[in-house]
C-alpha cells in the first residue's frame, strides 16, 4: 500500500552503486509503489526517501551531496503540504505546487532518459552479435576521421607535448617524410586485404615522376621492415608485391 | 575486367569503417552519388537473396560488410576477443542525453541525471563516440557535446533519425531553477573564456 | 540453420590472420580436418564459379579470404582518400602547436615535435586546416603558419579565445633559424581571407 511510510525493509539493503542519483532512487521507489509520476505523493514519497538515506554509505561527498539537495527539496515539499493533511489529496501552496510539479517534470524527463538508455544498450548488444572485418592495424587507431574531430584532441596533444617538455626529455630530431608514411599506409591496408599484387597497380593511371620516387621509397622501407617482399621476375619486369606472413600477423590477431 | 558491384563488394571488404556512397562515387570514377548507391543496393539484394553469411549494412552514413548474427556463435567461439568493453549505465544515460538533445552542454547533462557527468563525458570522448562541438553562449561558455559517427556505428545506426521517438519532448531543466543541480552544475566562472572550469580535472 | 560452408564463410570473413583447418575444424566440431577442407574446397569452388571480388586463399599454413588481384587498383585509390580524410597523430600534434602557438615557422614547429614536420605541415595545408600566414623576420626567412576558417569550423570553434585552457606553457626552443622565438610580435600580417577573427586575440 503506497500510504504506508516505511519502505519495504527488503529496499533498504540496496546499495548506493545501484542507483545513478537521487533521481534514480526517487524513480525506484515509484516504481516499486507503482505511483504515477504526474502526481507525486509526497508524503510518502519523502518518508521512503529519507528512509533509503540513511540506510547509505557514500563515499563520494559530491554524490552525497546531490542526494541530500533532493532530500532538502522533498523536506521543503512536506512541510508546505497543507493541513489538515488529506492522504488521497495532498494540496500544496502556489509556490510550493510549482516545485512539486518541477520535481515531476525532471522524473518524467529522467525516465525517458532512462529508457532510452536501456534502448542503446539493447542496441549495443544487438551490435556484438554481428562482426565486420577486423580492424587493421593501419590506419592506426590514432587517425581521427575529420568529421569527428574534436578540441579535446588539440588540448591533449599539447598537454602531452608540454609535459613532455617539462619532463626534459630532448626528442630526438628525425626525418619523417610524411607522405612515404602514409604510402606505406596504403600499401600495407591494401596488402592485407589482397595479399598480393603488381607495382604498377599502386600507381594512378598517368603516375607523376614524386608519386613513382614516394611509392619506391615505400616498397624498399616496407621491405626492409619485413612487411613485404618485393620480387621482379625478369629484367625490366613488373615487380609483384606479397604481404610477409611474419609477426605482423600474429600480433594482428588480437589487434582488435 | 571487373564489374562496378563486384569493385564495390571489393571496396566494401577492404574497409573496416563504413563505406559513403560518395567514397564509392569517387573511387569508380560515377557520375552521381545516387549510381553509387544504385550499385549498393543490387550487392546487397543479391547477398540477401543468396542469404549466406555476408550481409551489407547502412550504418553511420555509409556502408558496411558485416556476418549477419546468426553466426555470432561460431564466431564467438572463434575467440576473436573483443576488447570494447560494453558501456556502464551512466553512461548510455548520458549518451542518451546527448543524442536526443545535441549539441548540449554539460551543465545541461547533470541537470537532467541529477548528478556530476564530468568523468562519464570524459570517458566517452575518450571513446570518441562524442565529440566538443563547440562552447554554449551562456556564462562561463561551457563546451557543448554531440555524439560522433562512432557513435552512430557502434549502435548500429543510420543516423539520429534512426533512434526511438520517445513519449512527449527531452525537456533540459534551466540548470539556475533545477534544485538538485544547484551547486554542483553551476559552472565555476571563470575570469574569462576557457576559465578555470575548463581546466579543471584535466 | 545456416549451412556449414557459411559458417565458414563467417569465419574467413572476420579473421585476418590465415585460419588453419585444425581451427575450422573446433569451430564447428567436424570430426576431422579433412572435412573442414572439404568446407574450405567447397566454398572456394563457389567463389570462382561465381568469380567475383572475392577469393579464397591458402597461404601460410591457413586459409584467408582476399579481394583477386584485379581490384588492387581501386583498392589503393581507396586507400588515398582514407589517408586524406583522417588525421594521423602527428599531424594532430602539429595542428595543435600551431593552433596554440599561432602563428609559427616550420623550425620552430620541428624544435617542439624533434622531428622534420615537412609533410605533416603539407597534409595540413592541403586540408585547409592551416594557411601560410606570412614569412617570418629571422634568418632565412621561414614560412609562418596559422590556422584557418575551415580550422574552426571543423572544432566548432567561435574564435581561438574557445579553445580548452591547457595548463603550463609549450616553450619553443630557439632554432638556428629563428632569432627571437617569441617574436610573435614582428609578424607580417597578411591580410588574406582567413580574416582578423583568426590571427585575433593571440
Amino acid at each position: 500500500m503506497m500510504g504506508a511510510a516505511t519502505p519495504a525493509t527488503a529496499a533498504l539493503t540496496l546499495r548506493v552503486g545501484e542507483f545513478e542519483g537521487p533521481l534514480d532512487l526517487l524513480l525506484h521507489l515509484c516504481r516499486t509503489s507503482e505511483i504515477d509520476l504526474a502526481h507525486l505523493p509526497v508524503r510518502t514519497i519523502t518518508d521512503q526517501y529519507l528512509a533509503h538515506l540513511e540506510a547509505m554509505e557514500f563515499q563520494d561527498l559530491e554524490m552525497a551531496g546531490a542526494y541530500l539537495v533532493m532530500a532538502a527539496t522533498l523536506v521543503y515539499l512536506k512541510s508546505r503540504l497543507l493541513v489538515p493533511p488529506d492522504e488521497t489529496e495532498e494540496q500544496l501552496d502556489d509556490e510550493a505546487q510549482a516545485v512539486r510539479e518541477e520535481l515531476e517534470e525532471r522524473l518524467r524527463e529522467y525516465a525517458r532518459v532512462k529508457a532510452l538508455g536501456g534502448w542503446l544498450a539493447a542496441r549495443e548488444a544487438e551490435q556484438a552479435r554481428i562482426w565486420g572485418r577486423p580492424a587493421s592495424e593501419l590506419p592506426l587507431p590514432d587517425d581521427i576521421p575529420l568529421e569527428d574531430l574534436s578540441v579535446h584532441l588539440l588540448e591533449r596533444a599539447l598537454a602531452r607535448l608540454i609535459d613532455e617538455q617539462r619532463r626534459r626529455r630532448p626528442r630526438e630530431v628525425a626525418p619523417e617524410p610524411l607522405s612515404v608514411l602514409e604510402r606505406m599506409t596504403e600499401i600495407l591496408a591494401v596488402l592485407r586485404d589482397t595479399w598480393s599484387l603488381l607495382f604498377s597497380s599502386l600507381l594512378g593511371a598517368e603516375p607523376r615522376r614524386p608519386e613513382v620516387v614516394v611509392t619506391l621509397l615505400a616498397i624498399l622501407e616496407l621491405a626492409r621492415l619485413g612487411h613485404l617482399r618485393a620480387q621482379q621476375t625478369e629484367l625490366f619486369g613488373e615487380i609483384v608485391l606479397e604481404r610477409r606472413n611474419g609477426k605482423e600477423d600474429a600480433g594482428g590477431a588480437d589487434a582488435h | 575486367m571487373p564489374m562496378p558491384t563486384d569493385v564495390v563488394e571489393a571496396l566494401l571488404f577492404a574497409t573496416d569503417t563504413p563505406l559513403e556512397a560518395e567514397r564509392i562515387r569517387e573511387v569508380l570514377d560515377l557520375a552521381g552519388v545516387d549510381e553509387a548507391r544504385a550499385l549498393v543496393d543490387e550487392l546487397r539484394a543479391r547477398y540477401d537473396v543468396e542469404g549466406r553469411a555476408l550481409a551489407i549494412v547502412e550504418v553511420g552514413g555509409g556502408y558496411r560488410m558485416v556476418t549477419r548474427p546468426d553466426y555470432a556463435p561460431w564466431l564467438m567461439r572463434l575467440a576473436r576477443t573483443r576488447t570494447r568493453q560494453r558501456l556502464s549505465r551512466p553512461a548510455l544515460e548520458t549518451l542518451a542525453i546527448i543524442a536526443y538533445r545535441q549539441p548540449v552542454s554539460r551543465p545541461e547533462v547533470d541537470a537532467v541525471r541529477g548528478v556530476n557527468s564530468d568523468g562519464v563525458l570524459e570517458s566517452l570522448l575518450e571513446r570518441r563516440l562524442i565529440r566538443i562541438a563547440g562552447r554554449k553562449e551562456a556564462p562561463g561558455r561551457p563546451f557543448l557535446y554531440e555524439t560522433t559517427r562512432e557513435f552512430l556505428v557502434a549502435f548500429g545506426l543510420r543516423d539520429l533519425d534512426d533512434l526511438p521517438r520517445v513519449e512527449g519532448e527531452l525537456v533540459i531543466p534551466e540548470t539556475a531553477t533545477a534544485g538538485v543541480a544547484d551547486g554542483q552544475a553551476q559552472v565555476e566562472q571563470g575570469p574569462g573564456p576557457g576559465g578555470p572550469d575548463v581546466a579543471a580535472g584535466r
